[in-house]
């Protein structure tokens, strides 16, 4: 494939480009302003979805490419870069938006469709695209705060009281999260004189240790406080249950998976030789986000807070990834960043799939309240029929991604010698199975529930098929990954040597970068780990 | 009282601060200035103007036109980097220069994308200025009402 | 030593906003968090290098020099600072308008608090947890959350389910 | 050749056209349902000879080579003697449950669940790999999950159900975690391989899969003490009982041992915990099972006894075991299902199956009785039937061992196979007495309502009339189906010989022993069933279990409202220490030797300290300003002196801008603030130590995060470049500008995409005509609650309570 790398810039400009007209017709007094700008959100997602597929081929055939903005030379322009790691999140998140986009234009209300979902929604996926293709540190921090803007604003959209109370603590921890970023940013100028993730990661051999660690403890705060992991994942379950069920499944989809691919991008590039150091902390971090996740899940009363808590666990999992992606393991370095890529691409799918489902139930009966519902599964056989076999997935069973990824990330922890966390992960596998048993009796079997009311909005056969045909293409592709795990599998190891392959990644961006005026020694880890500095 | 020296000043003030604005806003790329300064300073400038005449009357009149407006600043803004495209890249910089009356002009795509940044920030000060003002007098308002109901 | 002059102020600044941002009340939060900008906004400026008095003007038609760069405040810092600047001025109006919202719904004047009884322990599968005793609600909790919820929420209040 | 997994095939995707078919509109598709496992018996009926001549079948798929995964089929003589019962009683399960389930709407469903549980038993006995044998095994846990709570309506067949999944899983995730350990050691997950590693045995690791895998084995098979979900597991639809509960599922554990017993039987570990738990379990179903007067609730601790023995039969190396072992399955096999479905016939017709209303049944339903009367025959070891071989083979493996020096082992277990003997006999027997023959009910009697076709009745009989006059037969299929077994089990070829006559020995007298013992249990029913019901019911495996589910709710209630409940601020405060923790460390903990503090000015003017105090007057004035005004103007302050930073420091537009966004915050604030309501004022609580302490970290914190720029700078600044090109590439002299616009005109076009945004927000939050509206209802809705003493919420609580 030979593209102009300015494409890179695409999946940033377009959804902005189709937002922007969208807002210009917020003003238009005119009955089908809302058709306008659902018709202007759909070629926008339509025309990322085909962007993302087009540069996941490209890098999973081993492709990377980096583009300088304004054309202005790589330490001192704004590097955009891809590789597999970055397509496969755009092209997740692109498929989540575009399987969301039908179930809000059938579900989402007149009023919240009027104060301008859509183009937010749009807002909201340039955040996250940005997020994942930009290869300098200060444009990581924009995105960021372009993504929790938007977050806030649809956190917020509908404005009853529940959300407003969830928004506010939403927005204020998310604002330290992002603040100690900030701070990241600043040190990481001041120190290495460089914003460019390429140079960073030249210099930061250089660096003493005590720098190193502040900023990749900042660092770890920061994304960590996206991802929502322990201790500073307060902000998700108190807001996430209370917007409308589509906005419940974008944020699931992409908020906190933004913050897993800065972690998986940053470190392994940045200071390799921490996540050795740090093994500890950050499975120990996997571990309390995995228990207190799940044990979270089991007092919710609502299908959404009993979901959302499951994100929370489902991180540790990753955070597990993480902590193992250095160990040396019978599959080679970066094995454990792999399966750890592969588990956040099955929870995308599958939580999506879940909080659809869930969210599908909410709207038909008018209530998410666990001892309200009841007997669904002979009102809307199909639907559970789907939200059993996500739930299924999401508690590993076989032969869905969910096993591909337990079973994955319990081989490379036991041969890596992560005793601890691997019991935890197999002690936690049964609590989520438990929890998610709990929910799928109290809402799908028992007796139905009388007083169900279904809004007239919904009771059509395009409205059903709306909430339904995206979970069914979501579980069709969970299971899909399990049984077709190789696929899968070799498409996020390339990614995962893509990721830990530092020298790569900076001659990508700017060859005459790997000749550092420091004179220091660069090299990939732990190949190189004494040429490295470490 | 008050409210004629309001306007006094608004009529008289707020042309001149949107005037030292479009100053800023032109001489941002070589002194001081730019688009963000002068965005604010408008949406300041229109402060007095929702103070003077107050709040619902203004939004009557203005209301409708911000969100556009916040939408054609990022419209501008994105075209100005898309323009980039055809000098090579995205974002890249293109400029035209020529003489009028003997003084170099120079035009160009960040200009432009200054243009944009602007008018986002107009848009958006303005956009609370006025929904607060406004709620804040509905709020008074409504108490007073309600004040009176018992 | 300015540095540590502006080192020393970043951290009273910042130990002003954690402060006021622990207390419960919701003027306090927004002015805590405002403390807390300028906090950082200052620690970003304090990265660059200090320069008193030349800021990053180049002048018309002169070719600059690396040696001459030396002598200019570091722009980079600048941008970014400005950058900070009217981001947090974005999230500060919108957190704003989010307690007046609130406060008008709700009338409350508390930092918000989950309401603690609808953690809901009554599983009709589980037998033992209908042993399980609720703690008494503090204070802090708004108790009146939900119910308002469901006033909202409800379509027939609404008066529109079209 | 892939005939195994089009068999599989075969099965799986039968159900869905079941399903689609509506099978529950004609007693036709009893035999369209019976067709696709009958053809599978058939196939492999026809391997028989094959097998026992030695050759297996076996076929390999590659699924994720990466991860070890496969899925590896193998028909050996085990295999194929457990594929023979389990697609041949599942033909007879299949033909009635077309009857059992007669005009229910839903028998495709059930159909439907239950091929796939089927095709995953069959799976799961054929599989040659490690994760293939957990992938068909998490099968056959969903698919019976489905099929225990098929009426899901009732809350008792759910309940069963979800106890039945979580304990099975428990030790599946158990299991799995031991296959991994054994897998990575013995660097493959192929049965065959690993039991052919020479030093598997004895590796290190060895012990800890093992129990790992007894976890998952014993949980599925219902040992001791997990053995408390498969009572609960009785409220499916019988022939979902009848088939999970006689030769299925709870066999696979049993199977999973048989299967590594070639490796792993020398070791100490494998023998006393089999012959320890097994035995337990043995005994303890066998003494439970009279107990109960419900029909399957007593057949099922009758099955939970033979599990047992099953698995302490595994503990041995014995050649006499390992034929009791096969011949048991297969005994078992033949007559606890027909006796689970002559139970499921009178539930049918008579309504119930509580032996307590049931009398006399014999004349109503003489086929069932048959049924019923050979069964029994087998089960309490009645010459000349299956049951007595059984019963045979057992006692002499134990006598055997008695003799040859193993004296304490050999009594034992001679006692322990004699005891449940006896028990499980005066069961069987209480079961077709009470029902069948006697002539008063305890209770009001229950009556014939639907009396059954001989179609229904048919496949129990058929299965009850095999198991009672097979043993006659036995040395004629002994050789193709009995012996390869036993050698796969052995993992060596044996010479098998089975008898039914042995002659006038110690063991046949034992055995006409337990016989008499086992009607005089019956005849004493009356007396056990009055002790058991003094037995405090706090004292069992189930009120453990209550009792670890009840820990992990209280556990995760107490966690949710430390999380959840609690206020904004400890929240604030943990993501602030966190950050404060890093610096903390980093300042602390790590060689701070290799930095040095560099600083680019000597000392602060006047003027500067000036600001500087202003700043921090100011910023203390902001904390602890009694009025809302005073508070915004003092933090108006803070902003100035921020921007008198700016300009002392060289940055103009930066000071600009803070300025004007100052005025525009005080703009802001000013407006809302008046119309809120004051905060509460503060008072000294007892979070005000923790506060100043937060506080002071922070300043720590911001502190140190200024001063670690100024230990290294390990590289030349970029921005030179910025200055150097500014006016030439960038066409512009305020560098600040150009940068903003051009060099990084990225950023800000993501900035004012947050001030879009924003804009965006505040419009849709702040549209007043509908926030006034809705304050109104608001206010009417509190008025509602206060004039209402109890709120609603209490009730619906209560409701659940009683539920």
């Amino acid at each position: 494939m030979n593209v102009h790398p300015t494409i890179l810039a695409m999946p940033v400009a377009i959804p902005l480009l189709f937002g922007a007209l969208s807002l210009l017709m917020q003003g238009i007094r005119t009955p089908h302003r809302v058709r306008v700008q659902q018709i202007l959100a759909g070629i926008a997602i339509g025309a990322n979805l085909i962007l993302a597929l087009l540069l996941l081929s490209y890098t999973l055939s081993g492709g990377r490419m980096s583009f300088q903005m304004g054309l202005w030379p790589a330490p001192f322009g704004i590097t955009v870069y891809i590789d597999g790691l970055s397509a496969i999140m755009l092209t997740t998140v692109g498929l989540l938006s575009a399987l969301i986009f039908p179930f809000a234009v059938a579900t989402m209300d007149a009023e919240r469709a009027r104060l301008g979902f859509y183009p937010m929604a749009l807002f909201l996926l340039m955040g996250a695209n940005g997020a994942f293709i930009t290869g300098d540190l200060f444009n990581l921090y924009v995105f960021y705060e372009v993504l929790l803007m938007s977050s806030f604003v649809l956190l917020t959209l509908g404005g009853t009281p529940s959300q407003i109370n969830g928004g506010i603590r939403y927005v204020v921890l998310n604002l330290m999260g992002s603040m100690m970023l900030l701070l990241a940013a600043g040190i990481t100028y001041g120190t290495l004189g460089t914003l460019n993730m390429a140079h960073i990661a030249v210099r930061m051999g250089a660096t003493p240790y005590l720098v190193q660690a502040v900023i990749a403890g900042l660092l770890l705060i920061a994304f960590g406080a996206k991802a929502a992991a322990f201790p500073v994942f307060f902000w998700l379950p108190s807001s996430y249950h209370t917007p409308h069920p589509a906005v419940t499944a974008l944020f699931s989809g992409v908020l906190t998976k933004v913050g897993m691919y800065s972690l998986f991008r940053t470190f392994p590039l940045f200071f390799p030789w921490l996540l050795d150091e740090w093994q500890p902390l950050i499975l120990t971090i996997a571990g309390l986000t995995m228990v207190i996740g799940v044990l979270g899940a089991f007092a919710q009363p609502t299908i959404r807070r009993l979901l959302s808590f499951h994100i929370i666990s489902q991180i540790g999992y990753m955070f597990m990834g993480l902590g193992v992606a250095m160990a040396p393991t019978p599959y080679g370095v970066g094995f454990g960043l792999a399966l750890a890529i592969l588990f956040l691409v099955h929870n995308q799918i599958v939580k999506t799939a879940l909080l659809l489902g869930g969210g599908a139930v909410e709207l038909e009966t008018g209530t998410g309240k666990l001892n309200e519902l009841g007997g669904v599964v002979a009102l809307r056989p199909f639907q559970a029929a789907l939200f059993f076999l996500a739930a299924f997935s999401l508690a590993g069973f076989p032969p869905t991604s969910g096993f591909i990824g337990k079973l994955g990330l319990l081989e490379v922890t036991f041969s890596s010698g992560s005793w601890v966390i691997a019991a935890v992960s197999v002690f936690v596998s049964l609590l989520t199975t438990m929890s998610m048993i709990r929910l799928w009796q109290y809402v799908f079997w028992g007796k139905p529930h009388s007083k169900y009311r279904m809004p007239k909005k919904l009771a059509t056969q395009g409205a059903s098929m709306a909430m339904t045909v995206p979970v069914l293409i979501l579980v069709v592709l969970s299971i899909a990954i399990g049984v077709m795990a190789q696929p899968a599998l070799d498409a996020v190891q390339v990614a995962a040597s893509q990721v830990i392959d530092r020298v790569g990644y900076v001659e990508t961006v700017g060859p005459e970068l790997t000749a550092s005026d420091l004179q220091i020694p660069f090299g990939n880890y732990p190949a190189d780990a004494v040429a490295a500095g470490r | 009282m008050t409210e004629i020296y309001l306007r006094l000043v608004n009529l008289i003030l707020t042309p001149l601060i949107i005037l030292v604005a479009i100053l800023l806003f032109l001489r941002g790329h070589d002194l001081p200035g730019g688009g963000f300064i002068a965005g604010l300073l408008v949406a300041a400038a229109l402060e007095l103007t929702i103070l003077s005449r107050g709040a619902t009357v203004t939004r009557e009149q203005y209301g409708p036109w911000l969100i556009p407006l916040v939408g054609l600043g990022l419209l501008v803004a994105v075209i100005a980097g898309l323009l980039g495209i055809y000098g090579g890249g995205f974002f890249h910089g293109m400029w035209i220069e020529f003489y009028l009356g003997g003084d170099k002009i120079k035009m160009g795509t960040p200009q432009l994308f200054d243009l944009g940044v602007m008018l986002v920030v107009i848009g958006m000060g303005v956009t609370y200025l006025l929904r607060l003002s406004e709620a804040a007098e509905a709020v008074s308002k409504n108490d007073a009402v309600e004040g009176e109901q018992p | 030593m300015t540095a540590i002059m502006l080192a020393v102020l970043v951290g009273v600044l910042f130990a002003c906003g954690a402060y006021m941002i622990l207390l419960r009340g919701q003027i306090k939060l927004v002015l805590g968090l405002g403390l807390i900008t300028h906090a950082v906004n200052l620690a970003l400026f304090g990265t660059g290098k200090l320069t008193r008095g030349a800021p990053p003007i180049v002048p018309h038609e002169q070719q600059v020099t690396a040696a001459m760069a030396g002598q200019f405040a570091d722009p980079l810092p600048q941008a970014l600072i400005l950058t900070a600047i009217v981001i947090s001025f974005g999230v500060t109006a919108f957190i704003v308008v989010l307690i007046y919202r609130r406060d008008a719904l709700t009338g409350s004047d508390l930092a918000p608090g989950e309401l603690a009884t609808v953690i809901n322990t009554s599983d009709p599968f589980a037998p033992f947890s209908s042993r399980m005793v609720m703690p008494e609600a503090a204070d802090d909790y708004d108790i009146l959350q939900f119910e308002l919820d469901e006033v909202y929420d409800n379509p027939q209040a609404e008066g529109a389910d079209e | 050749m892939s005939a195994l997994a089009l068999c599989l095939l075969l099965l799986f995707l039968a159900g869905p056209i079941f399903w689609l078919l509506k099978p529950q509109r004609s007693h036709a598709f009893a035999w369209l349902a019976a067709l696709p496992p009958a053809a599978v018996t058939l196939w492999q009926a026809l391997q028989m000879n094959a097998v026992a001549s030695g050759s297996t079948l076996v076929e390999r798929y590659a699924w994720a080579p990466t991860l070890g995964l496969e899925v590896a089929l193998k028909l050996d003589g085990l295999a194929l003697f457990f594929g023979l019962l389990i697609t041949g009683i599942g033909t007879c399960i299949a033909f009635y449950t077309n009857y059992y389930l007669e005009g229910d709407r839903r028998q495709g469903y059930f159909y439907l669940v239950l091929y796939i549980f089927m095709a995953s038993m069959l799976g799961l006995v054929w599989s040659d790999d490690l994760l293939t044998l957990f992938v068909f095994w998490e099968g056959t846990s969903i698919t019976s999950y489905l099929l225990i709570a098929y009426k899901s309506e009732y809350k008792g067949a759910v309940e069963g159900a979800r106890r039945a999944l979580i304990v099975t899983t428990a030790g599946a995730l158990a299991m799995l975690a031991g296959m991994v350990l054994l897998g990575l050691e013995a660097g493959t997950f192929n049965i065959s391989e690993i039991l052919a590693e020479p030093g598997i045995a004895t590796a290190a690791i060895t012990p800890v899969a093992l129990v790992l895998l007894f976890l998952g084995a014993f949980t599925k098979s219902a040992q001791f003490p997990f053995q408390f979900w498969l009572p609960g597991a009785m409220s499916a639809p019988t022939p979902a009982s009848a088939y999970l509960h006689s030769a299925t599922m709870v066999k696979a554990g049993i199977f999973l041992l048989a299967r590594l017993h070639p490796a792993f039987s020398d070791l100490p570990l494998w023998f006393w915990s089999l012959f320890l738990v097994g035995g337990f379990t043995m005994v303890l179903g066998a003494v439970s099972a009279i107990r109960y007067t419900d029909m399957k609730a007593l057949l099922a601790y009758a099955t939970i006894s033979v599990l047992g023995m099953l698995t302490m039969l595994l503990a041995f190396q014995e050649e006499y075991a390992l034929e009791a072992f096969v011949v048991t399955v297969l005994a078992h096999a033949l007559y606890k299902a027909p006796l689970f479905l002559s139970a499921g016939i009178v539930d049918h017709a008579m309504g119930t199956r509580d032996l307590r209303r049931l009398a006399g049944l014999a004349r109503a339903l003489p086929v069932v009785a048959l049924t019923v009367v050979l069964a029994t025959v087998s089960m309490a070891g009645i010459p000349p039937t299956m049951g007595f071989l059984a019963k045979e083979l057992l006692l002499e493996n134990f006598y055997d061992l008695f003799e040859h020096s193993e004296t304490l082992i050999g009594g034992l277990g001679f006692a322990i196979a004699a005891l449940s003997a006896v028990f499980l006999g005066g069961a069987v027997f209480t079961l077709t007495w009470e029902a069948f023959f006697r002539r008063k009910p305890d209770d009001e009697a229950a009556h014939l309502h639907h009396a059954p076709s001989f179609w229904f009745a048919a496949p129990a009989l058929l299965l009850t009339i095999l198991g009672a006059v097979g043993a006659l037969f036995v040395g004629s299929y002994e050789q193709v189906l009995l012996a390869p077994a036993i050698a796969a089990v052995a993992g060596e070829p044996i010479e098998v010989h089975l008898k039914l006559w042995h002659g006038l020995t110690p063991v046949f007298f034992a055995s006409m022993g337990i016989l008499v013992l086992a009607v005089v249990v019956f005849l004493a029913r009356g007396l056990f069933r009055r002790l058991y019901a003094r037995v405090p019911t706090g004292f069992s495996a189930l009120a453990v279990y209550d009792a670890t589910v009840d820990a992990i709710y209280r556990l995760a209630y107490r966690v949710t409202t430390v999380i959840q409940g609690s206020p904004m601020a400890p929240q604030l405060s943990v993501t602030l220490l966190a950050g404060v923790a890093v610096v903390f460390y980093a300042v602390f903990f790590t060689d701070g030797s290799t930095s040095r503090l560099l600083d680019s000015l000597e000392f602060p003017t006047l003027t500067e300290w000036a600001i500087f105090a202003l700043a921090i007057i100011a910023a203390i004035t902001t904390v602890r300003a009694r009025s809302r005004l005073s508070a915004i103007i003092a933090l108006g302050v803070v902003g100035v002196t921020v921007t008198l930073f700016f300009i002392i420091f060289g940055a103009p537009d930066l000071a600009l801008t803070q300025l004007l966004i100052e005025v525009l915050t005080v703009f802001l604030l000013v407006l809302v603030f008046f119309h809120v309501k004051p905060d509460t004022p503060i008072a000294h609580d007892r979070r005000e130590p923790f506060r100043l302490l937060v506080a002071v970290a922070m300043g720590f914190f911001g502190f140190a995060v200024v001063m670690v720029n100024h230990l290294s700078q390990v590289g030349e600044s970029i921005s030179p470049y910025f200055i150097e090109n500014s006016l030439e590439l960038g066409k512009g002299s305020n560098v600040v500008n150009v940068i903003l616009v051009d060099f990084r005109g990225y950023d800000t076009m993501g900035e004012i995409t947050v001030l879009a945004l924003a804009a965006l927000g505040g419009y849709a939050l702040l549209r007043s005509t509908q926030m006034h509206a809705l304050r109104q209802r608001i206010n009417a809705a509190r008025q509602m609650l206060a004039s209402e003493p109890e709120p609603a919420k209490s009730e619906s609580g209560r409701e659940a309570g009683h539920d």
